[in-house]
């Protein structure tokens, strides 16, 4: 048995994304944000798309170009106070946000990657995020339905790749990339190294090659993740 | 039939090889052909079967069998192992079955009053998996179908099963029920009818060996 | 104030501390002092900020601050992340605050009209820590008490402030509502009743200062 | 900011547990099983335990022991077919058992850790596994309500841990462990080799040592991790 090779051109990778697609993007601010990926999107230009991620990136920097193009309908989110633009656009109703707490939009990621259909809590229950959510009695306290997120695409960023698109992630720019990547029907991970099999040791493996469709190696590290922005 | 259950593999697919005669199909690989198989104990990218002496204590199958890795194996803990299985990302499952109906129900996991061991993975494996496939003796020890027009046994999973391999024959199981592909050699087709305790179409006028 | 609530970090504790005020808090804690700071984007262990020249770009803290690891340090995922404070290991949590009720409620999370980013992470930390403190100026720009009978503002959580640290008191949350504890030196009793907008209970006769 | 030092004796940490006390067990047959604070837990006795465990390891192995000593009231699990002991206790009304698919008590166990009420599936829901469970509509589609798993206790076998309780697994020994370290009130840790602080890198770290109680450094190796019983 030999592990198949997924690496693949980003321009290829990318051109699968359809207009209206559900894309899922790591990230969470600037760390393991896939910016080469996203600039790829804005390049081939799909619309309509329904964007889920931790927060909308700061003015110029990751989604904030997706934005920008009006390339997003709506954004799925947990706080955009960094981008003044994605706030502006909230208010003028040019995209619906959906707030989510950090937490159970993580949690909401992770159920559509274990194929689940919701998850039940007690989190923002006293709270205007509960409005409209279906309740139900567990053990005679009441909780809320927090439906499962999948998505068509996620776009992930990793440290390193493996050619059959076994993922490892550095320091916190781990955060929702590797719940994406186990969530959505078409997974696409750019990495700073592509290793040959056998390049990451098996214990060290943050998300399992098979959950990943496309591994694309990244000639040179975007300048986005410049230090200091602010 | 093992053999023959191997040609289902196709390249690039992860597949999960049930305790039993699935876990024998591998034998049927080739070393380099391009799989990557799973256990639901927590690895993906199983190597070969390792002799006593030449095991890792803490490297076995979901059936506690010593196996080995490849280039390019994962390690992960046993949500991420199901999560894998219920969302998708199992192209292939090959079962052992102690009955599969003609609507494809799976029943392989309690024998009540005799078997009740609980049910492991099997479950998720039968429910989730995107292709379910069986392999079994077309009959039980004592001579008895276990393709039949319904389960009396608990079942594993409802419709599930999209083929079923045995020693006799390779039968689908389609929208009408049980369909004839393959038969073994030296088999009959009156055989195999007569030891199948439901209705088997047989559309394909000269029906193919293995 | 902040030298203060420093002082209510108890050794051995896992701690979230808030954008804002609550960050500098770690400012006041001897170098060798034993406790584990959290931070949900996926890090326990938080070290010494870093100036940019020094920093690593995948190694910030959940406002952005560029911050480093001490020996002994894990980095894990958001849903971990989230796990450890939903799940009852996250030992204290300070925040930041619009309003504290005097149930306890607090609203620091969305003003109608004017600041909507998003909930955050601040929901499930103020539900879920152990024990939740709130440093905040004791009124807001134009002298309006932050302490209230009741919020005005989109809740973040109810009854789930311990205690408050200001520039005036600390003053902690009984079952009846406010309870003075401490006066900031300088600040008269009169001074800090007249800027809480709610019954302040004051039952010790000699009130500490800090 | 130093990190506190966990590591206690054995004795000390598996006195804590009280009769009748919930406990959670790690390991997938032989690999990740915690045999040595299992065998204390033995020596001390503790009475009208629930365990929960993937399974109930084979006869004179691990939590086998505590079924012949009288210790477990409960047992929650997926497959005991490898204990013929375990089987007759079961068939003799000995001890009360409760099945799950694997998966599902995977997801419970990771609920309960995970701080959620519940999870909801479609996994059983044509098996006699969903008899007696809640069930609810999602989206028009019938689901089983499936409750978060808790314990008192988990006993957990690491191969490093650091001193603060930091914890990494190797190969198939990871199984339950990592789940069940964050689901348990007081959670102990067996580790073959106990590191100092430092001595694991924060990228590898399995198990996050804030979910950890204590560190019990072990002097030799069960001789029930012995290769090949079969």
């Amino acid at each position: 048995m030999k592990l198949p090779d997924k690496t693949c051109p980003i321009e290829e990778a990318i051109a699968r994304i359809p207009d209206g697609a559900t894309v899922m993007v790591g990230g969470f601010g600037v760390p393991g944000t896939p910016f080469t990926l996203i600039r790829e999107l804005v390049r081939q230009g799909q619309r309509g798309l329904t964007v889920i991620k931790n927060d909308a990136n700061e003015r110029g920097l990751g989604i904030d170009h997706l934005l920008a193009n009006g390339q997003v309908a709506r954004l799925i989110t947990t706080h955009i106070g960094l981008n003044p633009r994605a706030i502006a656009m909230l208010n003028a109703e040019e995209v619906e946000v959906e707030f989510n707490a950090q937490g159970i939009l993580a949690e909401r990621v992770r159920a559509g990657g274990a194929g689940l259909a919701a998850i039940l809590t007690d989190i923002g229950l006293d709270t205007e995020l509960a409005q409209g959510k279906q309740q139900i009695e567990i053990g005679g306290k009441t909780k809320l339905v927090e439906t499962a997120l999948r998505a068509d695409v996620a776009l992930i960023h990793a440290d390193r790749s493996d050619v059959f698109g076994n993922l490892a992630y550095v320091a916190t720019a781990r955060n929702f990339n590797p719940l994406m990547a186990m969530a959505a029907d078409l997974v696409i991970a750019e990495a700073e190294t592509v290793l040959p099999l056998g390049g990451l040791t098996p214990d060290a493996v943050h998300t399992p090659g098979p959950f990943v469709d496309h591994v694309v190696g990244l000639a040179a590290l975007s300048e986005e993740y410049a230090v200091v922005r602010r | 039939m093992v053999a023959r259950a191997a040609r289902e593999i196709v390249p690039g697919m992860v597949v999960n090889l049930g305790i039993g005669l699935p876990t024998q199909v591998v034998d049927h690989l080739p070393a380099d052909f391009p799989v990557c198989l799973h256990t639901e104990n927590g690895l993906s990218g199983i190597g070969p079967t390792l002799q006593p002496g030449a095991a890792d204590r803490n490297l076995i199958d979901a059936g506690g069998a010593y196996v080995s890795t490849v280039p390019g194996s994962a390690f992960f803990d046993s949500a991420v192992s199901f999560a894998l299985v219920r969302s998708g990302r199992l192209d292939l499952t090959m079962l052992g079955a102690f009955e599969v109906a003609a609507t494809g129900d799976l029943a392989n996991w309690k024998i009540p009053g005799r078997f009740s061991p609980g049910a492991g993975g099997g479950i998720e494996l039968a429910q989730k998996a995107r292709r379910v496939v069986v392999l079994t003796s077309h009959t039980d020890r004592a001579g008895n179908p276990k393709l039949k027009a319904a389960c009396s046994l608990p079942l594993t999973a409802r419709g599930c099963v999209a083929r079923v391999f045995t020693d006799m024959a390779v039968i689908d199981v389609g929208p009408g029920g049980f369909v004839l592909r393959e038969l073994a050699e030296g088999v009959s087709l009156s055989e195999v009818t007569e030891a199948t305790a439901a209705p088997l179409a047989c559309p394909d006028a000269d029906i193919a060996r293995f």
